[in-house]
């Protein structure tokens, strides 16, 4: 959608586009399995198209289609979208875009990195806790010093992809501050449950930690780095948005295409004034969409101090918006939008999930209002 | 009473209220299946049995076909008596207040003869075939056609959002008897078997996991001539019978129902226990949130008694019924908003490994305009306000007065 | 509006609305000067076809047309309220309301529910104080018991009719709870200064009370009598949204009348689809406007203990969506809606001001999740 | 520059630069009347007539006609040079970025020579005569008519929503020259003197009591033969050019004006300064609201960043700019609602007795459908997205190819 991509990066998207309709096309996530997770070896072959390394400096085995990561993450992020994907692309890659921020200035995950950038391993970052709102900076899991390292108990939840993640990273209350660990998720004490998902093609569970021991190597950055919270979020946020950018673009098309072909009294839908005119307020909608998130991404790119106030502007925006659009598109569609076997719900669900994680538009608008020093 | 005098409402709510306790259990006491599934419909003929045993059933149908030939005021009596009591509410919709009216309305001596008394000894359920998968709002424009082969109609076509059509035994349905006049004048109303040869039946699963509605395709489907309800050709007359009977059941306004109240196939959480599990009742946003949703809910219903009540007495024509409509389904989309909102960081992941209240918030969510295109769109009832409430130019419509068959349509 | 009016009630209803076309025509209130008040002659008039008398019992000399007072008195709100009419009919009728519900209670206010009834005096209830939001049982101005009586301190603002009212209700803290007092605007210690009124016809003012003695006579009721409050703005609020419903059925029609009369490209624009479907959702709104102010104007006359939750919807509703209506009906105008000489803005500050009075509609909302036990 | 080579614009910047430093008032330290009283419009001729005479006029105007004949980067260049300084931004719309242009475009040789370099030097002013008071959206359905009496055009008729009329000393205004033809087809464009005889103005009063717009009435006013602008019976393509450069104008993109921005009639509270004002900042529902504003008012600019960018690029044909149109309105629309719901118990009544900052909030709120309809309703602006960018039918229009004296009029 953004009319302005470079040769290399129009192949990019060709490429995530066709790799994703031939394995994973809607019908397949519509009878995906509640309990499976994605296919492992698929998310490998999307990782040798590049969509782990897209955060990554080159000198740590990264690297991106036009130099400029966040942007290329969110052009595949909305082919993704488009398809209501399913993978740990915002898992993965908001995980990297941690550790990639702390690189330096604490225990080294190069290797970490490296097998989340060849897609071997998959990472998540466990950040809610069960029954609470979002507040990342104030966790009630706890990091206690002990033996060289830390003892880490609390419940994580709405944990993405958490039953198929290799690598957890934990946000976590210790005496210096909040702090990050990487934790396997094979270490002991670290047990995994389940939790029903309104998407259906992503995989939320609950991750108890009791007393699990890791070492000091286990930590990412250094306590008290907000800067870091706050780059993870950033990028989950821009992610999220573009997801759903792309999937609003396909679902406006579909219906579209359907107040042109679907005929009542003699004339097709399309040609009611009343109709046509929602049709007008959804594309402009749509465009502001588009224009939003573009420009969260571009910050977010930039790394720039200021770039909170796009990227909650986008969530802001995107995160209700999306919803008045899909909604009206059932509504122009009627009833068989509203059936199992029409693909509108998939792209509802995925809105729906997006809107209420990684903070809600409320959550975000009270945040640009802190930020305007109100 | 067979001395042929009519017993007082008074006195006939007493023996109801002495009946009831006596034979009917109470509501709070059974866990009814939910609607969507067979077991639902078995347990709802039972009752249905009971009823009629109890010689409770079929209140306002004539005696002469089984009912009491009672007044509206002893059916009140009676809905009021039976609050609190399992009632087999399935049978409401469409059987007893929508199809079964529109045959006592409409049909041949035989359809009333053979059908009304089986509906209300509860061995037998109606159903409609109506809508198709083509159609939309523009219900006579509908494709399925009905040809004359000697003395046996030949059904070909395909139907779709018939409710509860998987337990009906009967159905009345509409089709196409003569393409080569305009659509209103060559349509015929059949009442057929729902399981006869060349009928195949699928469930509609919808985006919430329920089923209520079903699609039926129809491979030369015989009837004979005495399937035909009212005229040839005469369809429309028929199916707009058939409509204001489903306005005034949707409205709360049937004297033929048993009991009062629908049978959900799905009992969402409201917007307060949604307030309550996700432990938001304490923030002043969700309070507002809740508040917003209560009173516009109260409103709809301030508005559908005055509405009702403005109709009934001739201060508002009939279409101004889809004011209340308009309220309800905004009501109700507000309803899900709320929920959604209130369910906040909660709303697309459960706390376990089953939906629970919030993830229930998300489900209804995806439903949300189920209550703005149920019954006809919000679309057709603004038009309906603006036109015949308002007086306002009608819109323009490519079909009127021209030949079906030669009639645009779509691909969709 | 109401269908079921009896003889009597429609022939008062039309008593009032000839004798409000006659003597304030909307061009007579356009023009109304910001430091005037309304007619004093004109209120008496009003106050001799029964404007003030219906919430007072017969024996105390009021009466009312139907028997039932609330309901009369909302249908003359809706009559005022399409006529934008200037007067103290709010301001009068809520005191009223109040010293009926405390009489008997308290010392006797007998003479001052006579000088009222018969137009003679005005009342107002002054209960805001300056900068605050509503929360009439909350007062900041204080009365202190001092030789016999109390001694009044403090300011109270948005006071409605302040320049005109010849007796202020007063709402203070005394060291027994929350306490009323009737005082005469004459005395010593009490001042008022005009505030600017978005509303046109109604006149507001801040008054100051300034070591303020009255004796004990002045007190309404007893302290601590929180129904005498609630009594008082349950009244107010339904002759708010009854003004409100007869100011929007007037603009209804008039925008109706508009769309069937204006053409562009050679059609009324009353026969454009988008347009149909704005009139139908706004015709909805104002049936349920009625149907909520009726329904809660039945549940006051009954002083239902209940009542607070119906008067509360009302204002929820009718506050918010009489705007919605009222922009609806300036876009639809277009320009000329705009104008100065157009008397759409009339009722547009009518129905702003009275959204902002007496609880905003999002105050209402929260009193109704208290209502709900939540 | 007059040895026929062009001046570099970096060269231009920096004498810009030093120019303005020393001609021009700082904009911080002069208050500037409101932009509806004549007092402000003689301090805008003023400031003119000194960059006219600092040779900073006219950047892209011909240098035959008094202009400097350079290039938009150079106009662009002045521009940033000129923020901060007080600027003649009253002539900017619509003397310098819409009439002005359409003249340089569409008119003859005698008006541009006539025109062009007085409104350079601050010596005119001028004004549109376009909408008309039974309009609407609809403008070539126009009423006024002009008659021929021998080589005298004869007008009679109204306009209104003349921006700034009374301050103009010419206006471009169309009218009717032949109503036997389709609407288009009988329309003339005309240069007339605002003053002359015949012409009565009135100040239209807004209801936040600004009034920049005027109405016009036109009785028997005579104009010469040379007053028409274009073809006689071809204004409509006058028109169409010079309603292309409003829309350039207020896009900002027009390459003719000086200084950047509008000099507003009224400047109104932001929500934020409303909060304050209400001493309501902290509560976090006033805090929601305005982020939700925030988030709005940021993606509209956003919005039209991207899609002038796109048309720019050829991306998306021009009719796009409606886009960034309808999410601007939106954007005022929630800007409006935000701040009266802010200022919450306090917007209807101020502090004292002159509005204050929480009375403008409330008045801003009377003006809140103002954005939705200037320059063109955003009916109109759905109407251009759904069929020229979506490509859905375009509405039925009674009077398309029909003589326009035979096309139904309504009565308002």
């Amino acid at each position: 959608m953004d009319p302005e991509l470079s040769p290399d990066q129009k192949l990019f998207e060709a490429a995530a586009k066709d790799f994703l309709d031939k394995e994973y096309p809607l019908d397949r996530i519509r009878r995906m399995d509640a309990g499976a997770g994605f296919d492992r070896d698929w998310w490998r072959r999307g990782a040798e198209l590049g969509w782990t390394a897209m955060l990554v400096p080159e000198e740590l085995g990264g690297g991106s289609v036009s130099g400029e990561g966040v942007r290329d993450l969110a052009l595949l992020a909305e082919v993704l979208g488009a398809g209501v994907a399913p993978g740990p692309l915002l898992a993965t890659n908001t995980v990297l875009a941690g550790l990639v921020a702390a690189h330096g200035t604490g225990p080294d995950h190069s290797a970490a990195i490296e097998s989340l950038v060849s897609g071997e391993a998959v990472a998540t970052w466990a950040v809610y806790e069960p029954g609470r709102q979002w507040a990342p900076l104030e966790p009630g899991l706890t990091a206690r010093p002990a033996e060289g390292g830390f003892r880490l108990d609390g419940v994580k939840d709405r944990v993405e992809a958490a039953g198929d993640a290799d690598l957890f990273l934990v946000t976590a209350a210790t005496p210096q501050g909040t702090a990050q660990f990487l934790v396997p998720a094979a270490t002991p004490g670290v047990t995994v449950e389940r939790q029903w998902s309104l998407d259906l093609a992503r995989h939320h569970g609950a991750v108890r930690f009791d007393g699990v021991r890791v070492d000091e190597a286990a930590m990412v950055g250094r306590p008290g780095a907000g800067e870091v919270v706050e780059r993870q979020t950033q990028v989950a946020l821009v992610i999220q948005c573009a997801e759903v950018c792309g999937g609003l673009d396909r679902v406006f098309e579909m219906t579209t295409q359907w107040a042109r072909d679907r005929y009542t009294f003699g004339r097709p839908i399309a040609s009611y004034q009343a109709l046509k005119h929602r049709f007008a307020d959804m594309r402009t909608w749509l465009e502001a969409c588009h224009a939003t998130t573009a420009a969260a991404a571009s910050a977010v790119q930039e790394g720039s101090a200021g770039a909170a106030e796009p990227v909650s502007t986008a969530k802001s925006y995107v995160g209700d918006r999306s919803l008045a659009i899909l909604q009206d598109c059932v509504q122009i569609h009627g009833g068989i939008g509203l059936t199992w076997e029409h693909d509108l719900h998939l792209y509802l669900r995925r809105a729906t999930s997006n809107r209420s994680l990684y903070g809600t538009p409320q959550d975000h608008r009270r945040r640009l209002a802190d930020l305007a020093s109100l | 009473m067979t001395d042929g005098t009519t017993e007082s409402v008074e006195s006939f709510r007493l023996r109801a209220r002495a009946w009831l306790a006596a034979n009917m259990p109470r509501a709070e006491e059974s866990a009814p299946a939910p609607g969507d599934e067979l077991e639902a419909w078995h347990r709802a003929r039972e009752l249905q049995r009971k009823l009629y045993e109890g010689g409770f059933a079929g209140i306002c149908y004539p005696a002469e076909y089984g009912g009491l030939g009672l007044t509206p005021a002893h059916q009140r009596a009676f809905t009021e008596e039976a609050d609190g009591y399992e009632m087999p509410l399935l049978l409401n919709i469409p059987t007893l207040s929508i199809c079964l009216p529109t045959i006592l309305d409409m049909g041949s001596e035989e359809h009333k003869r053979e059908h009304i008394g089986a509906v209300l000894r509860g061995e037998e359920v109606l159903v409609q075939f109506l809508s198709e998968p083509s159609g939309g709002s523009d219900l006579a424009g509908l494709l399925t056609r009905a040809e004359l082969d000697g003395d046996t109609w030949i059904l070909n076509g395909a139907k779709t959002w018939s409710s509860s059509a998987y337990a009906g035994d009967y159905a009345l349905c509409l089709a196409r008897t003569d393409p080569t006049v305009p659509k209103h004048h060559g349509l015929t109303m059949f009442l057929m078997p729902t399981k006869g040869e060349g009928i195949t039946m699928n469930r509609v699963a919808m985006v919430d996991g329920t089923a209520e509605f079903c699609e039926e395709f129809f491979d030369n489907v015989r009837l004979p001539a005495s399937a035909v309800v009212g005229e040839v050709n005469g369809g429309w007359a028929v199916a707009t019978r058939q409509l204001y009977h489903e306005r005034t059941a949707m409205g709360g306004g049937s004297p033929y129902v048993s009991g009062r109240g629908f049978a959900p196939s799905r009992k969402l959480p409201t917007p307060i226990d949604v307030a309550r599990a996700a432990g938001r009742a304490g923030d002043p946003e969700v309070r507002e949130l809740i508040g917003e949703w209560l009173a516009t809910s109260t409103v709809s219903g301030q508005t559908a008694a005055r509405v009702t009540r403005a109709i009934a007495g001739g201060h508002l024509p009939p279409a101004a019924a889809s004011l209340m409509r308009l309220m309800g389904a905004e009501a109700m989309r507000l309803e899900r908003d709320v929920a959604m909102r209130v369910a906040g960081a909660c709303a697309a992941v459960a706390a376990g490994d089953e939906p629970g209240v919030l993830g229930e918030a998300g489900i209804g969510y995806l439903m949300r305009q189920g209550s703005s295109l149920g019954g006809g769109s919000v679309e057709m009832s603004r038009n309906i306000v603006s036109e015949r409430l308002l007086g306002m130019p009608r819109e323009y419509a490519a079909d009127r007065g021209v030949p079906f068959n030669q009639v645009r349509r779509g691909r969709a």
